[in-house]
């Protein structure tokens, strides 16, 4: 049974990526939003973490804030997948269940 | 699909009211069904409607009057929460001996079993907060 | 009791995990986290509880709460039982990185690994986080 | 000495209004002036007096209003953070062409100049926040 | 102009810090701590402005809002010479955890190590950190 | 010029004393007040650096703070001092100036 997580908050900040990391299955997805869009990027202290974590789950960023915050594509770690709004319904829609690590 | 939202911050100090309003619009575009938003903690706030936002800025409770209004969305304001933090509708206001009341119309006030019904009722319950 | 929601729901239960990050007092969410909990029980729904994170210092025994002027919502944890919620479960490593260990705690739990805890969390129909 | 005070956040979401009230509250008693508290942020929404808090917990607005009566406290809400979040004052109210208004009568609304000259004129401003 | 408070306060200039220290649009702060900046220069206070921890993200290039339909504010940053605040820091530890350089920001600042940023709060009258 | 500086956030969930410790200065104090007492307890995976941030810096807790929390002073790092509200008056106005690290 495969888990959508999001995680709002800057992982600069607070422990909520790493939480969800560390409870996240494998075969599960985490939607970084909001200020969580910052754990998308890479060459930051924390780049190593998510991608290490990419080894069995899949990381989605909400594009709209990445934009809003100034971030392009290219800064993004590969393999990330960048969403719109639609795309976070579908993200919603196609797992089984759904934890906002707020 | 039948989705339920949860949000727990207030309008223009949190983010939480803007994604779920995008959410939810990307959701009915997408045909799907918003069976309710519930409102809980500082959430209430969404519903006060004596709000004048800057005129540059967006109007968060209007984007939510409208979406609701548009597609029937059933709004409830958590009574437990609302009355903690000054959000009353008349009837509360009359209850309460409170001069004014300050809930616009298209959200309802009830209890926290309309939040528990929906995550029965849902497909989804997404949340959103701080 | 036969309320109007016992009659429309019967039947659906559904797994409800609430779990508990934050620390009392700081923030109001932990006490209307609690809120959402007892109501979920009165639907007679499948509840669980999980402390991880500084939720667990929402269950550390002896809090007064007279020198802050807050209300000391503690007790409540102690009444779940009778609420028939029993499926308390504290995250180890929470508990390790705050010094903290079950004996400090004001109610039973299960204390698990985050492995276990994420195996838990898997199982749900609704997770629920304030 | 003077102090000003500065709330940034809400009555009960946080515990702010409420350290800063018992730090106030101590300030007095110490024989020190609170020159003037001012409320920013989501800070405005401990002015409304439409909140009916739990028989069993404490006032946030009226610890507030009685401590600010009883020591002729200046309690200033700012003007552009209370239109955002709907607190308003009966001119404000009149003059948005708003049905109703929420600030108790013991706070004025005014600029972010009176927080700047808070700034100026005191010894010590201390902020509380989330 | 002759405004009623720079009658009332001629004369004192205190030093005004203000600490940035939170990302923009997840949260407001950074938004209404802008206003007070702009107000503090306004009544011809010397004004200095740290940018450090997630606060670095407030000056990042090429802020686009229009996806999530809130208000981009951080042209106002460039304007803020315009108001004679020319003291920006930057915390050079801050900008490096987070892969980012001066060439990413939207104005001019002064990269600072840590130990410098402490050395000029310590010289401040006023600090703010919203 | 001695500062007060107070941390108000629990140091296992955000940075805030983490940012307040690397900018105080040797002379100034910090008042761990509201859900940043929990940095003042010992035997915790912050503990340590807390100590050795003593090294120069003297460290106040808000005693009516702790006791809402449920941790008595015997569970306090030996050297942090327990105040009351006067007592954080009482620093306010020993200190020559004030820095919330919110």
């Amino acid at each position: 049974m495969a888990m959508l997580h999001t995680v709002n908050k800057s992982p600069f900040e607070r422990v909520s990526l790493d939480s969800c990391i560390s409870m996240a299955k494998k075969g599960s997805s985490v939607l970084l939003i909001e200020d969580g869009v910052y754990g998308a990027l890479k060459g930051t202290k924390v780049a190593d973490k998510v991608s290490k974590a990419m080894d069995g789950i899949t990381f989605y960023v909400l594009g709209p804030d990445l934009a809003a915050r100034g971030m392009t594509e290219e800064r993004i770690i590969s393999g990330i997948k960048v969403v719109d709004y639609a795309g976070f319904v579908d993200l919603t829609t196609k797992h089984e269940n759904f934890q906002a690590w707020l | 699909m039948k989705f339920g939202i949860l949000i727990n911050e207030g309008p223009f100090t949190h983010q939480a009211a803007d994604t779920a309003y995008q959410f939810a619009k990307a959701a009915v575009a997408a045909g799907h069904e918003i069976f309710r938003v519930f409102f809980y903690h500082d959430g209430v706030n969404v519903a006060s409607d004596l709000a004048v936002p800057p005129q540059d800025d967006r109007n968060v409770t209007d984007n939510w009057v409208k979406l609701a209004e548009a597609n029937n969305i059933d709004m409830v304001v958590c009574i437990a929460a609302a009355q903690r933090r000054g959000l009353l509708d008349a009837n509360e206001a009359q209850r309460q001996g409170k001069r004014a009341d300050n809930i616009a119309p298209v959200f309802r006030i009830s209890g926290l079993g309309q939040l528990v019904e929906a995550g029965i009722e849902c497909d989804r319950l997404v949340t959103f907060g701080d | 009791m036969a309320e109007p929601w016992e009659e429309e729901n019967e039947g659906k239960v559904k797994k409800f995990m609430f779990i508990n990050r934050k620390a009392p007092y700081g923030t109001i969410y932990a006490l209307e986290s609690l809120e959402v909990v007892l109501i979920t029980a009165a639907f007679d729904q499948d509840v669980s509880l999980v402390f991880t994170d500084d939720g667990v210092f929402q269950i550390k025994k002896g809090q007064t709460t007279a020198g802050i002027g807050m209300k000391n919502f503690s007790p409540t944890y102690r009444a779940l039982e009778g609420y028939d919620i029993e499926k308390l479960y504290v995250d180890k490593e929470s508990l390790d990185a705050r010094g903290l260990t079950a004996e400090d705690l004001i109610v039973d739990v299960e204390v698990m690994s985050r492995a276990q805890l994420a195996d838990l969390m898997n199982e749900q129909d609704v997770v629920m986080s304030f």
